[in-house]
């Protein structure tokens, strides 16, 4: 039942509102609504009871074993959420002056030191609210430095971005949103680059080169280092995507790679909650050569008193990507996780990491199941293909997804990367117990057997969620995106 | 280990599994010369019970300050309800629902968010959110680039009423296609943006930004300016408070025919101030326009047994479907906010919200009210305004802040900087949260102070 | 699965643990340990996930309809947990000094006062922990008054404590407790105490009554005066049993009924969290005699100074029954939501409970149910009773209750009172909305009619819950009350 | 209307439903004269806005102080996670699992508790949890009374070295039953209830109470005492620190029998100090004694697809089964605190409460260092201790109190009302929420203090 349905037109909430409010008068009438918004009606506990039994619909990590690829759905520490919510950091409002702001800046300034640190890069700017919006300011920072060249001249030739054909959809839609044109570069077998294509693609029109290292295909871009020379020695730039730096946290820094501009995202690797679909934190990091160019607001330190570095600090700053400071809250999470691991338990999550996906793949492929790259090591995250599956058994990767819900397992990152066909992208992350992995697994063998001796079970998936399989095409076709009150 | 549920054995027999002697043998595809030193800035590992104290004592520092401060981000009461809701871990803790089966709570709470906003704005659809105001304003100039197919001159006419943090950040973010936003100039008494004043002539131009109520606070002649952009074939891309939504007219509602998009921060409805986020982006646009928009959009349908289901749908305007080619390289959103401000809205309802609104108006009124009676400060503008004024005060205003703030009190927002014309002003606000005696002494503190002076 | 069935040896959850611990060095070995407790081994995910995941197997208000009748299970404002969780409170140790405490104490002043005024009683302390525990106080603060009779020679021959036989077992539960005897007495058919009978049980050996008006019945006691005076008049004292409180709540003040004492429940008058069980309150009012045996501590206000008031200032007091406070987090939820309901709110309370038990009681008998009282009006809760079901269908109230939950509705209080046969007894309280009631007398209709034409169905119920009906004979027959390792 | 969801026509519709014409008919069975005449003394109802002002104004008073008193409630570190979960509306507002099928939650929980508890006291079973740590050492010594068939004196052996408000309060619910509790003193050098001192020939008697460690920390020699009750065929109560049970000999095996009945308070497992409560009693006790336990008991058993399933058990000990006969009054009892404890437990393990224990343990002695250090105050017992010391003062005592908490400190907790002839002493506790520098404070500040006086 939607929240309408149970709205009576009339009844108000009065522990909710200002008491004894009077109408205002000094608005002319040619200002003013007339009319009564559809917002619900409804008491308290009808909207209370309402969204908690709403939330029990969801699958999520503190219910369920969540290993979508390429997103680090790992434990979200309750404390980092109780800390950032201190009344203290709840009410500071964005433009309170410094003698108002010392502690929630002293977080900000401090994370932007342990950034640096583990990125390897020279300086750090917290303010893109997620990984795309950091994509959008590196990819900036790189045109900002190609106009800079030749004396200020710039250097108008170089208008292509290249990404490797197993590239996040971010990558090409930013290089876009930046004027870029979009070249891909295909994957060898083995799930690196090729190179040979690459030395091709690049020129004097190459502007840089977007990368993900472990790239999406699960696999570590082994020849990086050959990459980057290459690239830099056609003038083009080196852009770090950082979704997967979970995988290396601390073991490999993305500034010894020889990237110039990276983002994280604090959402996967810094463990922020992923919220039903955000708020992120896509801060980014930069080499020596693009530090003029980093998004404000940063903060500094001038004589133990926090400032705010803005636009009249850094002239030739792409300038601000949000109203204020970014996702705020989001960053202090960041902090207190960055605080609870310490420098020793950022290793370990890129090790644990790792451990849990190459047990999981070595046990789904000593049960049948084909990898993408078995020649490869995993890294956090490994993909398996179904297209066996699909071919001989006519059950996809979208019919295991479904059935593994039935099991009690959010599915896998499907159909992404397109290159693989029928391709599950899985990664558990740190923070499941082996128990976990080992019943994911579990379930992938029974699906199997299903698949094998009643396809049709397989395919009608789920059977034990609130609502079966949905019709997308209907969803698309006949578009319903607001409720009517004369449908009640 | 911290958040690492491995005992020595479980390593010992996955390791085996895997058949590699150590964790290190996993990481052997990695060049040696890449292999990172160790971390050296990153302090060692703390357990909760100490960070809790540092937070505390880093929280307390930023604490117990009255705000008189909007500008963009206003301090309303939240329900309790609203968070403590928002917090469980199934809306916290899940992910975007690709998998709607899985996701009907997220889902369905969307869709109902989208038929709130909707009805707010007086517009035939929203979408999910986006980031902040302020890249959705940036979103919704790409968007009208993309929508009014007739322009092709790609002039945005952006009036200097509209905040200058969105400006800055429309402009940083639309300039690499080739778009210009053309300022317009505000008029010194009214604080607004006279038709008068507009270009009798002014040649192609794609859209008119309007906003409402304007940075100033001050209610812009909507109905005017938006019949002058639709006589110009341009569109109109209002940028609207959604508390004020309550009292003021719905911009569906604007002119003769109502704007095109509308786009704003979703922040009033039920997210804390936080320094500024994180916030949400709303937009909400005619049904025409639906595939140009970007985000992501929840439609209802059926599952097998012809049941009501919720799904993300018109995925191919998005990154993960069209690449290059998306309407926004959006991915991750302002989910969990969204949560807040439909539990939020739901909480409140139609009548509270309006209450609300009423209220932060009345409040503001009666601070601009009592701080022109100290006779040290004065109202700038002299035309209807919502829940927020420029007051221009006998002391400068960086004295004024320094006294205030180190009694702990937020004075306003000094808009000098960008707005060097008005002279010595402060953007001031009072919300529902100020009582009578907040306001008389912020009163009487402006007395005491320019007296001190 | 059990969370023992999740834990590993050496799994530790350094988060949660003080950093850098040493062993003690100066405690002898024969005081120590030297076994493991067994606590589960288990990392903060796995715990966050096992616990989140087994509250979604409980009904609760938040999610569903729930009217135990007799248990006020009404809406518990989030704006008082929140709240009365303040750091301030939450961090105040027991014994702090009164300069340290004026916050704290000033709360629980005013809601002596406001309890006061709401029930019509002289004073009031709020150290009782529960309902029961209030009756303890009451009925001991019964005999305190007895013993200082005859100038301090006591009332020895009084040893008996009246109860109807609807009372709640608690009442002669806490008689017997207190060392009295306790006599029954029976009811009318219209659910008043039978006048005659009490006049009979009455004497020199009487120390008291225990009443709850409106009674467990679901009715008002109409002659409550006269059994006030005919207890009176034989010497003994009224105690009023507060259960019922919401439903009169302003509208009438126990004290004008006579009673010397009373508690409440404030977790169901006002409304503060059930729990799963608890933790309640049931702080104590008394009429003018009685306030010299109140228990401490009270808080006092002694020139714009909160005190506590101890044994040494109220030397005759029946004394502390909790080492501190008594529930004090709880008695601050109450203070809240009372603030929140106003003087008007309260009144209003009796009067939307009152209207929605009458509302359903109307629409089920209507609907062809029972009634226990057809000729009363409900006050906030009413009696239906299945006997005819039990006996002509063969499905009785616990199979109706059981079914109720499939519907998606918490079953009302089943075999209790005792005195009417299969009785349901319905308590809708103010703050459901008319959808819910109609919704639940929807499905006792359902219900009925599956009885009629296909009774075992509902007496297999529940079918959807996390388990279907459990065998209680088992439980208490064959003690599983821990786990066991080598069960694993 | 607060909390109250009905519209004017949902007022109306129910009326005809019921077939009166008013609200106020539905209470005409109520004579006149019983009416109320209004409330006088509640205040107007505020929002939740207003009253969010207030009560942060009133929390504030009592707030930002560090603490070293103990004495029966313990400042500890809670994870975050443990009310972020207990709060949540499933756990927080349902009531007593009466019915087992739609509180599988709170029943498994419950289940899993006992058997921590059970464990952790070295007892066989465990209740579902009592009021407080006084009430249930109340109900331990009701308990005992009722266990012990074959002593008929219903004496009890209640050491001075108890919380002297457990004793109060088992003194003041115990009373009416006839039971007298017989105070043993405690020896003035270790401040313990030294075995020598005991009576040789006591006669009958039920129970013995032993604490450990006692009021003052001090740990009693339990294992004479306890062979000494059961040589004269009394059964033993323990009245234990759940905290140091991770470190100390489990009552289970004191002496060579182990005690019979464990109960104490449980506050220090994740409830905050929160001004005395909500706390929980526990109480434990070997298998032979279950049919006396008081308060719910929950067993696990199958549903009628054999499938594994937990519901309230021995119910027939109960008021609501066996009324004036049952084992207790006890109704309701403190199952949110329980839950907390539940997943406190889980969050720490038994190698966190070990930790617990230890860190509390070593912050305290240091603290007794330092402060003999100062010369201004020294360690009045010479018995081993755990985490919490009486510490005796060259300063009066209150006077050290008022100048310590006007500095937000409070310094311990003065027992010399209790315990006169101890003269000027303070039970002082440090736990592991304190810090080398939070010690270093309380011992400059005695300086001082004393100094300055
Ligand atoms: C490889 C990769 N790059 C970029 C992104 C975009 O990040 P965000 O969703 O934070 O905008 C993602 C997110 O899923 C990703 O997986
Ligand atoms: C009529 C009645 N009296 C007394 C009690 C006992 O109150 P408590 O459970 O708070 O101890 C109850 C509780 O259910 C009750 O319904």
């Amino acid at each position: 039942m939607l929240i309408f349905e149970q709205s009576r037109n009339g009844r108000v909430n009065t522990a909710q509102q200002p008491a004894g409010t009077k109408a205002v008068s000094d608005i002319p009438a040619e200002f003013l609504r007339n009319d009564k918004p559809l917002l619900p009606e409804v008491s308290e506990m009808q909207a209370v009871r309402h969204y908690t039994r709403l939330s029990t619909k969801n699958f999520s990590i503190d219910t369920h074993f969540y290993p979508l690829g390429s997103c680090t759905m790992k434990y979200n520490p309750r404390g980092c959420n109780s800390l950032s919510m201190l009344p203290g950091f709840l009410n500071r409002h964005p433009d309170s002056p410094v003698n108002m702001s010392q502690g929630f800046l002293s977080c900000m300034y401090d994370l932007q030191e342990i950034l640096k640190d583990v990125t390897g890069m020279k300086e750090v700017s917290l303010s893109p609210m997620a990984g795309a919006q950091g994509e959008f300011a590196g990819v900036a920072m790189i045109r900002a430095y190609h106009d800079a060249q030749n004396g200020g001249k710039g250097d108008p030739e170089r208008t292509e971005i290249l990404v490797p054909d197993a590239a996040h959809g971010t990558n090409p839609a930013t290089a876009t949103m930046c004027n870029f044109k979009v070249r891909e570069i295909p994957t060898n077998s083995d799930g690196d680059v090729d190179i040979d294509a690459l030395k091709q693609a690049v020129g004097p029109q190459t502007a840089g080169i977007m990368l993900t290292n472990p790239s999406t295909l699960g696999v570590f871009e082994r020849k990086i280092k050959e990459i980057a020379d290459i690239v830099h020695k056609a003038g083009g730039l080196l852009y770090y995507d950082g979704a997967n730096l979970n995988a290396i946290l601390g073991k490999v820094k993305p500034g010894d790679m020889g990237f110039d501009v990276i983002h994280m995202n604090l959402h996967k690797t810094f463990s922020t909650p992923h919220g039903g679909g955000g708020p992120g934190a896509g801060p980014v990091g930069v080499s020596e050569r693009l530090i003029p160019y980093l998004p404000v607001p940063m903060v500094t330190k001038v004589s133990d008193e926090y400032q705010v570095i803005t636009e009249k600090d850094n002239p030739n700053s792409i300038g601000r990507l949000s109203a204020f400071m970014g996702n705020a809250g989001v960053l202090l999470r960041a902090y207190i996780y960055a605080r609870l691991l310490g420098r020793d338990g950022m290793q370990r999550v890129a090790e644990y990491a790792t451990l849990n996906a190459n047990y999981m793949m070595k046990k789904l492929e000593a049960a049948g199941f084909e990898l993408a790259f078995p020649n490869r090591k995993a890294t956090h995250e490994f993909i398996v293909t179904l297209k066996k599956q699909a071919k001989e058994l006519n059950v996809n990767a979208m019919d295991f997804a479904k059935r593994l819900l039935d099991y009690g397992f959010h599915a896998p990152t499907t159909y992404f990367p397109l290159l693989v066909p029928e391709c599950f992208l899985i990664e558990p992350t740190e923070t499941e117990a082996q128990d976990a992995l080992d019943g994911f697994i579990e379930a992938m063998i029974a699906i199997q057997k299903e698949a094998e001796t009643d396809a049709e079970k397989v395919k009608g998936a789920p059977y034990t969620l609130p609502v079966r399989r949905l019709d997308d095409v209907k969803a698309a076709k006949e578009l319903d995106l607001t409720w009517k009150q004369q449908q009640a | 280990m911290p958040f690492i549920p491995h005992t020595e054995e479980d390593v010992k027999s996955m390791l085996d599994t895997i058949g590699v002697d150590s964790i290190e043998d996993l990481f052997d595809e990695i060049s040696d010369e890449l292999r990172a030193e160790g971390l050296t800035k990153v302090p060692e590992g703390v357990s909760e019970m100490e960070l809790s104290r540092i937070m505390h004592e880093r929280a307390q520092q930023d604490s117990r300050t009255l705000c008189f401060a909007g500008a963009g981000a206003y301090e309303h009461h939240i329900p309790a309800a609203v968070w403590e809701i928002t917090t469980r871990g199934e809306f916290y803790s899940a992910y975007t629902p690709y998998q709607a089966e899985a996701s009907q709570g997220t889902l369905q709470l969307l869709y109902e968010y989208q038929t709130m906003m909707a009805s707010l704005t007086g517009m035939d659809i929203s979408n999910a959110s986006l980031y902040d105001g302020a890249s959705a304003l940036a979103e919704a100039v790409l968007m009208a680039v993309r929508a009014n197919r007739k322009s092709k001159s790609k002039r945005i006419f952006m009036p200097r009423t509209v905040h200058p943090a969105y400006r800055k950040v429309a402009h940083n973010i639309v300039k690499g296609q080739g778009i210009t936003l053309e300022e317009l100039d505000f008029d010194m008494d009214g604080g607004f943006i006279d038709p008068e004043s507009l270009p009798k002539d002014p040649g192609d131009f794609t859209a008119l930004v309007i906003p409402q109520p304007n940075y100033f606070g001050v209610l812009e002649d909507i109905d005017a300016l938006t019949n002058w952009a639709h006589e110009h074939k341009a569109l109109v891309i209002a940028v609207v408070n959604p508390t004020s939504l309550a009292l003021l007219k719905a911009p569906g509602s604007w002119g003769d025919k109502g704007a095109d998009i509308t786009c704003g921060e979703g922040q009033p409805l039920g997210a804390p101030l936080s320094s500024g986020g994180p916030y949400f982006g709303f937009m909400a646009c005619r049904q025409a326009y639906v595939r140009q928009m970007p985000g992501r959009i929840i439609g209802r349908t059926v599952d097998l047994d012809g049941k009501q289901g919720f799904a993300l749908t018109l995925q191919a305007r998005e990154q993960h479907i069209r690449r290059s080619k998306a309407t926004s390289n959006i991915c991750t959103n302002q989910g969990l906010l969204v949560t807040a401000a439909t539990i939020y809205m739901s909480l409140v309802g139609p009548d509270g919200l309006s209450k609300v609104a009423n209220a932060c108006h009345n409040n503001t009124v009666d601070l601009i009210d009592k701080l022109e009676a100290t006779g040290k400060a004065k109202r700038l503008f002299n035309r209807p305004l919502f829940h927020e004024s420029v007051m221009q005060f006998e002391l400068p205003t960086d004295q004024l802040m320094d006294a205030m703030s180190a009694k702990r009190i937020l004075p306003g927002v000094d808009i000098s900087e960008d707005y060097p014309e008005l002279g010595n002003v402060m953007l001031v606000c009072a919300t529902e949260t100020k009582t009578d005696a907040d306001l008389q002494m912020y009163a009487d503190l402006v007395i005491d102070i320019t007296k001190n002076s």
